[in-house]
Protein backbone atom coordinates (compact mmCIF):
# COMPACT_ATOMS: atom_id res chain seq x y z
CA UNK A 1 0.00 0.00 0.00
CA UNK A 2 1.60 3.02 -1.11
CA UNK A 3 1.76 6.21 1.88
CA UNK A 4 -0.53 8.49 -0.10
CA UNK A 5 -3.64 5.94 -0.61
CA UNK A 6 -2.71 4.76 -3.88
CA UNK A 7 -3.99 0.55 -4.00
CA UNK A 8 -1.74 -2.34 -4.40
CA UNK A 9 -4.30 -5.02 -5.46
CA UNK A 10 -2.91 -8.25 -5.83
CA UNK A 11 -5.26 -11.57 -6.54
CA UNK A 12 -4.36 -15.37 -7.65
CA UNK A 13 -7.75 -16.71 -8.66
CA UNK A 14 -9.44 -19.29 -10.69
CA UNK A 15 -11.93 -17.11 -11.40
CA UNK A 16 -12.18 -15.52 -15.24
CA UNK A 17 -10.61 -12.15 -15.65
CA UNK A 18 -12.57 -9.12 -16.40
CA UNK A 19 -10.47 -6.44 -18.38
CA UNK A 20 -12.96 -3.34 -17.15
CA UNK A 21 -13.23 -4.55 -13.67
CA UNK A 22 -9.26 -3.93 -13.54
CA UNK A 23 -9.26 -0.78 -14.88
CA UNK A 24 -12.36 0.29 -12.88
CA UNK A 25 -10.23 -0.46 -9.90
CA UNK A 26 -7.24 1.72 -11.03
CA UNK A 27 -9.18 4.66 -12.27
CA UNK A 28 -9.85 7.60 -10.30
CA UNK A 29 -9.99 11.36 -10.19
CA UNK A 30 -6.92 12.47 -10.02
CA UNK A 31 -5.47 10.32 -12.89
CA UNK A 32 -5.62 11.05 -16.53
CA UNK A 33 -4.01 7.49 -17.31
CA UNK A 34 -4.98 4.30 -16.85
CA UNK A 35 -2.20 1.15 -18.86
CA UNK A 36 -3.82 -2.40 -19.18
CA UNK A 37 -1.92 -5.43 -20.09
CA UNK A 38 -3.79 -8.41 -20.93
CA UNK A 39 -1.75 -11.99 -21.53
CA UNK A 40 -4.02 -14.50 -22.94
CA UNK A 41 -3.89 -18.25 -24.24
CA UNK A 42 -2.22 -18.77 -28.08
CA UNK A 43 -3.93 -21.53 -29.68
CA UNK A 44 -0.30 -22.74 -31.57
CA UNK A 45 3.03 -23.80 -30.41
CA UNK A 46 5.51 -24.69 -32.64
CA UNK A 47 2.63 -26.00 -35.03
CA UNK A 48 0.93 -27.99 -32.59
CA UNK A 49 -3.19 -26.31 -31.30
CA UNK A 50 -3.29 -25.75 -28.04
CA UNK A 51 -6.50 -26.07 -25.84
CA UNK A 52 -5.68 -24.86 -22.55
CA UNK A 53 -3.25 -24.27 -20.36
CA UNK A 54 -2.83 -24.76 -16.71
CA UNK A 55 -1.65 -22.45 -14.22
CA UNK A 56 0.23 -23.53 -10.92
CA UNK A 57 1.64 -21.10 -8.43
CA UNK A 58 3.76 -21.14 -5.34
CA UNK A 59 0.74 -18.86 -3.95
CA UNK A 60 2.34 -17.43 -0.75
CA UNK A 61 5.35 -16.75 -2.26
CA UNK A 62 4.22 -15.51 -5.54
CA UNK A 63 1.88 -12.76 -3.26
CA UNK A 64 4.72 -11.40 -2.00
CA UNK A 65 7.07 -11.26 -5.27
CA UNK A 66 4.20 -9.10 -6.66
CA UNK A 67 4.01 -6.92 -3.20
CA UNK A 68 7.87 -6.82 -3.76
CA UNK A 69 7.19 -5.55 -7.85
CA UNK A 70 4.67 -2.69 -6.43
CA UNK A 71 6.85 -1.23 -4.34
CA UNK A 72 9.48 -1.17 -6.63
CA UNK A 73 7.10 0.25 -9.05
CA UNK A 74 6.35 3.06 -6.36
CA UNK A 75 9.74 3.66 -5.83
CA UNK A 76 10.33 3.88 -9.91
CA UNK A 77 7.36 5.94 -10.98
CA UNK A 78 6.06 7.88 -7.32
CA UNK A 79 3.46 9.20 -9.27
CA UNK A 80 1.98 6.06 -9.84
CA UNK A 81 -1.63 6.12 -7.81
CA UNK A 82 -3.31 2.03 -8.23
CA UNK A 83 -1.65 -0.80 -9.46
CA UNK A 84 -3.95 -4.06 -9.50
CA UNK A 85 -1.85 -7.60 -10.95
CA UNK A 86 -4.76 -10.15 -11.51
CA UNK A 87 -3.21 -13.74 -12.27
CA UNK A 88 -5.43 -16.78 -13.03
CA UNK A 89 -4.78 -19.78 -11.80
CA UNK A 90 -6.24 -23.82 -12.75
CA UNK A 91 -7.29 -24.21 -16.42
CA UNK A 92 -7.79 -21.32 -18.66
CA UNK A 93 -9.28 -21.75 -22.24
CA UNK A 94 -7.56 -20.15 -25.59
CA UNK A 95 -8.32 -16.33 -26.13
CA UNK A 96 -9.07 -16.07 -22.01
CA UNK A 97 -6.86 -14.08 -20.04
CA UNK A 98 -4.51 -15.24 -17.46
CA UNK A 99 -2.68 -12.21 -16.64
CA UNK A 100 -4.23 -8.49 -16.18
CA UNK A 101 -2.09 -5.52 -14.99
CA UNK A 102 -3.88 -2.53 -14.57
CA UNK A 103 -2.00 0.73 -13.23
CA UNK A 104 -2.77 4.20 -13.18
CA UNK A 105 -1.13 7.64 -12.67
CA UNK A 106 -1.85 11.21 -13.60
CA UNK A 107 0.47 11.61 -16.53
CA UNK A 108 0.35 8.62 -19.60
CA UNK A 109 4.22 7.76 -19.72
CA UNK A 110 4.33 6.75 -15.84
CA UNK A 111 1.80 4.03 -16.41
CA UNK A 112 3.04 3.12 -19.80
CA UNK A 113 6.43 2.35 -18.36
CA UNK A 114 5.01 0.93 -15.22
CA UNK A 115 3.43 -1.45 -17.04
CA UNK A 116 6.37 -3.18 -18.98
CA UNK A 117 8.45 -3.19 -16.01
CA UNK A 118 5.61 -5.29 -13.69
CA UNK A 119 4.90 -7.79 -16.84
CA UNK A 120 8.39 -8.04 -17.59
CA UNK A 121 9.72 -8.49 -13.66
CA UNK A 122 6.86 -10.66 -13.40
CA UNK A 123 7.46 -13.20 -16.07
CA UNK A 124 11.06 -13.14 -14.81
CA UNK A 125 10.48 -13.37 -10.45
CA UNK A 126 7.15 -14.24 -9.72
CA UNK A 127 7.18 -18.22 -9.11
CA UNK A 128 4.15 -19.64 -11.23
CA UNK A 129 4.44 -21.92 -13.72
CA UNK A 130 1.81 -23.06 -16.72
CA UNK A 131 1.38 -26.15 -18.65
CA UNK A 132 0.16 -26.03 -22.40
CA UNK A 133 -2.17 -28.91 -23.30
CA UNK A 134 -2.68 -29.84 -27.03
CA UNK A 135 -5.32 -31.07 -29.01
CA UNK A 136 -3.11 -34.25 -29.35
CA UNK A 137 0.49 -35.20 -27.60
CA UNK A 138 1.77 -34.68 -24.22
CA UNK A 139 0.83 -31.29 -22.38
CA UNK A 140 4.24 -29.29 -21.54
CA UNK A 141 5.95 -27.20 -18.83
CA UNK A 142 6.61 -23.69 -20.33
CA UNK A 143 9.76 -21.68 -19.81
CA UNK A 144 9.35 -18.07 -19.97
CA UNK A 145 12.56 -16.86 -22.15
CA UNK A 146 12.18 -13.07 -23.03
CA UNK B 1 22.38 -31.23 13.90
CA UNK B 2 19.69 -32.29 11.68
CA UNK B 3 16.31 -30.30 10.82
CA UNK B 4 13.09 -31.27 9.79
CA UNK B 5 11.61 -29.03 6.96
CA UNK B 6 9.23 -29.39 4.53
CA UNK B 7 9.78 -29.48 0.59
CA UNK B 8 7.08 -28.17 -1.98
CA UNK B 9 7.35 -29.54 -5.01
CA UNK B 10 5.60 -27.08 -8.08
CA UNK B 11 5.00 -27.81 -12.37
CA UNK B 12 7.26 -30.18 -13.98
CA UNK B 13 8.99 -31.77 -10.27
CA UNK B 14 5.40 -32.46 -8.70
CA UNK B 15 4.96 -34.34 -11.89
CA UNK B 16 8.29 -36.13 -11.80
CA UNK B 17 8.21 -37.11 -7.65
CA UNK B 18 4.68 -37.61 -7.86
CA UNK B 19 4.45 -35.20 -4.49
CA UNK B 20 3.07 -32.23 -3.93
CA UNK B 21 4.94 -31.64 -0.26
CA UNK B 22 7.00 -34.02 1.88
CA UNK B 23 8.74 -33.69 5.11
CA UNK B 24 12.32 -34.36 5.11
CA UNK B 25 15.19 -34.69 7.69
CA UNK B 26 18.47 -33.34 6.60
CA UNK B 27 21.42 -31.63 8.29
CA UNK B 28 21.25 -28.05 9.16
CA UNK B 29 24.14 -26.71 7.76
CA UNK B 30 23.55 -28.32 4.21
CA UNK B 31 24.40 -27.00 1.12
CA UNK B 32 21.68 -25.99 -2.28
CA UNK B 33 23.55 -28.36 -3.99
CA UNK B 34 23.87 -31.02 -1.37
CA UNK B 35 20.25 -30.56 -0.30
CA UNK B 36 19.40 -31.31 -4.35
CA UNK B 37 21.63 -34.08 -4.76
CA UNK B 38 20.11 -36.11 -1.91
CA UNK B 39 16.47 -35.09 -3.49
CA UNK B 40 17.63 -35.97 -6.75
CA UNK B 41 18.42 -39.48 -4.67
CA UNK B 42 15.31 -39.62 -3.00
CA UNK B 43 13.46 -39.32 -6.20
CA UNK B 44 15.64 -40.23 -9.19
CA UNK B 45 13.25 -38.74 -11.87
CA UNK B 46 13.99 -35.25 -10.67
CA UNK B 47 17.39 -35.82 -12.98
CA UNK B 48 16.06 -34.27 -15.90
CA UNK B 49 15.76 -31.36 -14.08
CA UNK B 50 18.82 -30.90 -13.13
CA UNK B 51 20.61 -27.31 -13.91
CA UNK B 52 17.61 -26.27 -14.64
CA UNK B 53 16.04 -25.60 -11.49
CA UNK B 54 16.53 -23.00 -8.32
CA UNK B 55 15.28 -23.52 -4.62
CA UNK B 56 13.00 -21.34 -2.51
CA UNK B 57 14.63 -21.28 1.30
CA UNK B 58 11.55 -19.20 3.49
CA UNK B 59 10.13 -18.25 0.12
CA UNK B 60 13.22 -16.70 -1.20
CA UNK B 61 15.25 -17.68 -4.20
CA UNK B 62 18.31 -19.41 -3.68
CA UNK B 63 20.94 -20.55 -6.23
CA UNK B 64 22.64 -23.84 -6.43
CA UNK B 65 26.32 -23.50 -4.73
CA UNK B 66 28.35 -25.11 -1.79
CA UNK B 67 26.85 -22.27 0.26
CA UNK B 68 25.38 -23.91 3.76
CA UNK B 69 21.66 -22.98 4.16
CA UNK B 70 21.42 -22.45 7.68
CA UNK B 71 18.38 -24.40 8.08
CA UNK B 72 15.83 -24.14 10.76
CA UNK B 73 12.94 -26.54 12.44
CA UNK B 74 9.65 -25.75 10.23
CA UNK B 75 11.24 -24.34 7.34
CA UNK B 76 9.59 -24.45 3.97
CA UNK B 77 11.64 -25.18 1.20
CA UNK B 78 10.52 -25.30 -2.60
CA UNK B 79 11.44 -26.47 -5.51
CA UNK B 80 11.46 -24.35 -8.56
CA UNK B 81 11.34 -25.17 -12.45
CA UNK B 82 11.63 -22.31 -14.72
CA UNK B 83 9.38 -19.93 -14.36
CA UNK B 84 6.69 -19.54 -17.16
CA UNK B 85 3.80 -17.07 -15.48
CA UNK B 86 2.27 -13.92 -17.06
CA UNK C 1 -6.43 -3.00 -43.28
CA UNK C 2 -3.70 -5.37 -42.82
CA UNK C 3 -2.96 -7.69 -45.47
CA UNK C 4 -3.28 -10.31 -43.77
CA UNK C 5 -6.79 -9.99 -41.63
CA UNK C 6 -5.16 -7.98 -39.47
CA UNK C 7 -8.37 -5.56 -38.06
CA UNK C 8 -7.60 -1.68 -38.09
CA UNK C 9 -10.40 -0.29 -36.25
CA UNK C 10 -11.09 3.15 -36.03
CA UNK C 11 -14.34 5.33 -33.82
CA UNK C 12 -15.32 8.86 -33.40
CA UNK C 13 -17.83 8.66 -30.85
CA UNK C 14 -20.28 10.76 -28.61
CA UNK C 15 -20.83 7.51 -26.63
CA UNK C 16 -19.46 6.13 -23.71
CA UNK C 17 -16.00 3.62 -24.45
CA UNK C 18 -15.59 0.61 -22.41
CA UNK C 19 -12.77 -1.02 -21.88
CA UNK C 20 -13.64 -4.69 -21.92
CA UNK C 21 -15.65 -3.70 -25.23
CA UNK C 22 -11.47 -2.78 -26.64
CA UNK C 23 -10.11 -5.92 -25.27
CA UNK C 24 -12.23 -8.03 -26.69
CA UNK C 25 -12.45 -6.14 -30.24
CA UNK C 26 -8.65 -7.01 -30.37
CA UNK C 27 -8.16 -10.61 -28.55
CA UNK C 28 -7.05 -13.15 -30.76
CA UNK C 29 -6.63 -17.01 -30.32
CA UNK C 30 -3.09 -16.17 -32.01
CA UNK C 31 -2.40 -13.26 -29.78
CA UNK C 32 -0.59 -13.32 -26.25
CA UNK C 33 -0.67 -9.84 -25.44
CA UNK C 34 -3.57 -7.26 -25.33
CA UNK C 35 -2.14 -4.07 -24.73
CA UNK C 36 -4.64 -1.09 -23.40
CA UNK C 37 -4.25 2.56 -23.04
CA UNK C 38 -7.21 4.49 -21.14
CA UNK C 39 -7.08 8.35 -21.12
CA UNK C 40 -9.64 9.47 -18.16
CA UNK C 41 -10.51 13.00 -17.32
CA UNK C 42 -8.31 14.02 -14.16
CA UNK C 43 -10.51 16.43 -11.72
CA UNK C 44 -8.12 19.33 -11.17
CA UNK C 45 -5.89 21.66 -12.93
CA UNK C 46 -3.40 23.81 -11.41
CA UNK C 47 -5.56 23.71 -8.28
CA UNK C 48 -8.63 24.51 -10.11
CA UNK C 49 -11.69 21.60 -10.08
CA UNK C 50 -12.28 20.09 -13.83
CA UNK C 51 -15.82 18.88 -13.79
CA UNK C 52 -15.83 17.98 -17.03
CA UNK C 53 -14.23 17.98 -20.91
CA UNK C 54 -15.58 19.15 -24.33
CA UNK C 55 -14.19 17.01 -27.23
CA UNK C 56 -14.42 18.32 -30.71
CA UNK C 57 -12.44 17.01 -33.84
CA UNK C 58 -11.85 17.67 -37.34
CA UNK C 59 -13.57 14.33 -37.73
CA UNK C 60 -12.53 13.20 -41.97
CA UNK C 61 -8.65 14.47 -41.21
CA UNK C 62 -9.16 12.75 -37.79
CA UNK C 63 -9.93 9.61 -39.21
CA UNK C 64 -7.48 9.47 -41.59
CA UNK C 65 -4.58 10.58 -39.51
CA UNK C 66 -5.51 7.76 -37.60
CA UNK C 67 -5.53 5.14 -40.11
CA UNK C 68 -2.27 6.72 -40.89
CA UNK C 69 -1.18 5.86 -37.39
CA UNK C 70 -2.51 2.45 -37.85
CA UNK C 71 -0.44 1.38 -41.34
CA UNK C 72 2.71 3.33 -39.28
CA UNK C 73 2.33 0.97 -36.87
CA UNK C 74 2.27 -2.02 -38.85
CA UNK C 75 5.02 -1.35 -40.60
CA UNK C 76 7.23 -0.63 -37.51
CA UNK C 77 5.47 -3.96 -35.58
CA UNK C 78 4.32 -6.37 -38.44
CA UNK C 79 3.38 -9.00 -35.55
CA UNK C 80 0.87 -6.81 -34.78
CA UNK C 81 -2.54 -8.65 -34.89
CA UNK C 82 -5.50 -5.77 -34.62
CA UNK C 83 -5.77 -2.02 -33.32
CA UNK C 84 -8.74 -0.40 -31.98
CA UNK C 85 -8.44 3.20 -31.34
CA UNK C 86 -11.90 4.73 -29.94
CA UNK C 87 -12.10 8.84 -28.75
CA UNK C 88 -14.73 10.42 -27.67
CA UNK C 89 -16.26 13.62 -28.25
CA UNK C 90 -18.59 16.00 -26.96
CA UNK C 91 -19.20 16.19 -23.15
CA UNK C 92 -17.10 13.77 -20.94
CA UNK C 93 -17.32 13.18 -17.36
CA UNK C 94 -14.15 13.60 -14.49
CA UNK C 95 -13.56 9.75 -14.51
CA UNK C 96 -14.99 8.92 -18.32
CA UNK C 97 -12.66 7.25 -20.59
CA UNK C 98 -11.85 10.10 -23.56
CA UNK C 99 -9.41 7.97 -25.74
CA UNK C 100 -8.98 4.13 -25.52
CA UNK C 101 -6.38 2.47 -28.02
CA UNK C 102 -5.91 -1.78 -27.82
CA UNK C 103 -3.52 -3.64 -29.92
CA UNK C 104 -2.66 -7.60 -29.63
CA UNK C 105 0.49 -9.37 -30.68
CA UNK C 106 1.24 -12.65 -30.40
CA UNK C 107 4.68 -11.42 -27.91
CA UNK C 108 3.51 -8.26 -25.80
CA UNK C 109 6.78 -6.14 -26.35
CA UNK C 110 4.85 -5.18 -29.75
CA UNK C 111 1.77 -4.71 -28.93
CA UNK C 112 3.29 -2.67 -25.46
CA UNK C 113 5.43 -0.45 -28.20
CA UNK C 114 3.15 -0.21 -30.69
CA UNK C 115 0.94 1.14 -27.95
CA UNK C 116 3.00 4.13 -26.21
CA UNK C 117 3.85 5.01 -30.36
CA UNK C 118 -0.08 5.40 -31.05
CA UNK C 119 -1.02 7.74 -27.91
CA UNK C 120 2.14 9.59 -27.98
CA UNK C 121 1.25 10.21 -32.05
CA UNK C 122 -2.44 10.26 -31.69
CA UNK C 123 -1.58 13.42 -29.09
CA UNK C 124 0.56 14.98 -31.94
CA UNK C 125 -1.29 14.12 -35.24
CA UNK C 126 -4.51 13.88 -34.63
CA UNK C 127 -6.64 16.95 -34.91
CA UNK C 128 -8.69 16.55 -31.89
CA UNK C 129 -8.95 19.40 -29.31
CA UNK C 130 -10.15 19.37 -25.51
CA UNK C 131 -11.56 22.26 -23.18
CA UNK C 132 -11.71 22.03 -19.72
CA UNK C 133 -14.89 23.50 -17.80
CA UNK C 134 -13.95 24.17 -14.40
CA UNK C 135 -16.14 24.17 -11.16
CA UNK C 136 -15.57 28.12 -11.59
CA UNK C 137 -14.22 30.44 -14.23
CA UNK C 138 -13.63 30.55 -17.81
CA UNK C 139 -13.62 27.09 -19.66
CA UNK C 140 -10.31 26.54 -21.54
CA UNK C 141 -8.84 24.80 -24.82
CA UNK C 142 -5.79 22.76 -23.69
CA UNK C 143 -2.53 22.53 -25.31
CA UNK C 144 -0.70 18.86 -25.77
CA UNK C 145 2.90 19.43 -24.51
CA UNK C 146 4.39 16.05 -23.54
CA UNK D 1 -6.94 34.26 -60.15
CA UNK D 2 -9.52 34.03 -57.11
CA UNK D 3 -10.77 30.57 -55.88
CA UNK D 4 -13.54 29.67 -53.51
CA UNK D 5 -12.44 28.00 -50.71
CA UNK D 6 -14.31 26.86 -47.54
CA UNK D 7 -12.49 27.42 -44.32
CA UNK D 8 -13.56 25.56 -41.25
CA UNK D 9 -12.72 26.58 -37.71
CA UNK D 10 -12.45 24.32 -34.59
CA UNK D 11 -11.81 24.49 -31.05
CA UNK D 12 -10.99 28.40 -29.69
CA UNK D 13 -10.67 29.50 -33.38
CA UNK D 14 -14.13 28.71 -33.78
CA UNK D 15 -14.91 30.49 -30.43
CA UNK D 16 -12.83 33.70 -31.48
CA UNK D 17 -14.86 33.82 -35.01
CA UNK D 18 -18.15 32.96 -33.90
CA UNK D 19 -18.41 30.39 -37.05
CA UNK D 20 -18.00 26.58 -37.66
CA UNK D 21 -17.10 27.51 -41.17
CA UNK D 22 -17.22 29.61 -43.99
CA UNK D 23 -16.73 30.31 -47.35
CA UNK D 24 -13.98 32.87 -48.76
CA UNK D 25 -12.33 34.21 -52.41
CA UNK D 26 -8.75 34.26 -52.36
CA UNK D 27 -6.10 34.78 -54.45
CA UNK D 28 -5.02 30.39 -55.68
CA UNK D 29 -1.24 31.52 -55.19
CA UNK D 30 -1.89 32.69 -51.86
CA UNK D 31 0.42 32.10 -49.37
CA UNK D 32 -0.33 30.35 -46.04
CA UNK D 33 0.89 33.52 -43.98
CA UNK D 34 -1.08 35.54 -46.47
CA UNK D 35 -4.02 33.54 -45.99
CA UNK D 36 -4.11 33.86 -42.24
CA UNK D 37 -3.65 37.80 -42.79
CA UNK D 38 -6.77 37.56 -44.78
CA UNK D 39 -8.45 35.88 -41.99
CA UNK D 40 -7.03 38.24 -38.91
CA UNK D 41 -8.62 40.63 -41.25
CA UNK D 42 -12.15 38.90 -41.48
CA UNK D 43 -12.01 38.32 -37.39
CA UNK D 44 -9.55 40.46 -35.73
CA UNK D 45 -10.12 38.29 -32.87
CA UNK D 46 -8.55 35.51 -34.11
CA UNK D 47 -4.97 37.71 -33.68
CA UNK D 48 -4.72 36.19 -29.98
CA UNK D 49 -4.04 32.80 -31.87
CA UNK D 50 -1.06 34.04 -33.81
CA UNK D 51 1.90 32.28 -33.51
CA UNK D 52 -0.32 28.98 -32.45
CA UNK D 53 -1.66 27.61 -35.09
CA UNK D 54 -1.38 26.05 -38.75
CA UNK D 55 -3.44 25.18 -41.38
CA UNK D 56 -5.00 22.42 -43.00
CA UNK D 57 -5.10 22.21 -46.47
CA UNK D 58 -7.41 19.47 -48.29
CA UNK D 59 -6.35 17.89 -44.94
CA UNK D 60 -2.81 17.61 -44.54
CA UNK D 61 -0.85 20.20 -42.23
CA UNK D 62 0.32 22.94 -43.88
CA UNK D 63 2.42 25.80 -41.55
CA UNK D 64 2.49 29.00 -42.29
CA UNK D 65 5.39 30.18 -44.32
CA UNK D 66 5.71 32.40 -47.69
CA UNK D 67 4.86 29.37 -50.01
CA UNK D 68 2.16 29.49 -52.29
CA UNK D 69 -0.97 26.98 -51.78
CA UNK D 70 -1.93 26.31 -55.28
CA UNK D 71 -5.63 26.42 -54.34
CA UNK D 72 -8.14 25.32 -56.20
CA UNK D 73 -11.78 25.80 -56.03
CA UNK D 74 -13.89 24.19 -53.71
CA UNK D 75 -10.40 23.09 -51.47
CA UNK D 76 -11.20 22.55 -47.89
CA UNK D 77 -9.13 24.47 -45.60
CA UNK D 78 -9.08 24.32 -41.66
CA UNK D 79 -7.53 26.43 -38.74
CA UNK D 80 -5.87 24.03 -36.66
CA UNK D 81 -5.28 25.59 -33.01
CA UNK D 82 -3.01 23.55 -30.95
CA UNK D 83 -4.11 20.06 -30.75
CA UNK D 84 -5.42 18.38 -26.96
CA UNK D 85 -6.79 15.03 -27.82
CA UNK D 86 -5.88 11.70 -25.95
Amino acid sequence: MAADGGRDLITLTTDKLFADRVSESVTCPSCGAVSLFIGTTRDNFEGKKVVRLEYEAYAPMAESKLKKICSHIRTKWPSVRHINIQHRLGLVSVTEASVIIGISSPHRSDSLEALKYCIDTLKATVPIWKKEIYESGEPCWKENKE
Amino acid sequence: MNTEVSVLYFAKSAELTGLKAEIITVPSNISSVQLWQDLENRHPRLSVLRGKVVLAVRQEFVSLCEQPLSLRDGDELAIIPPLSGG
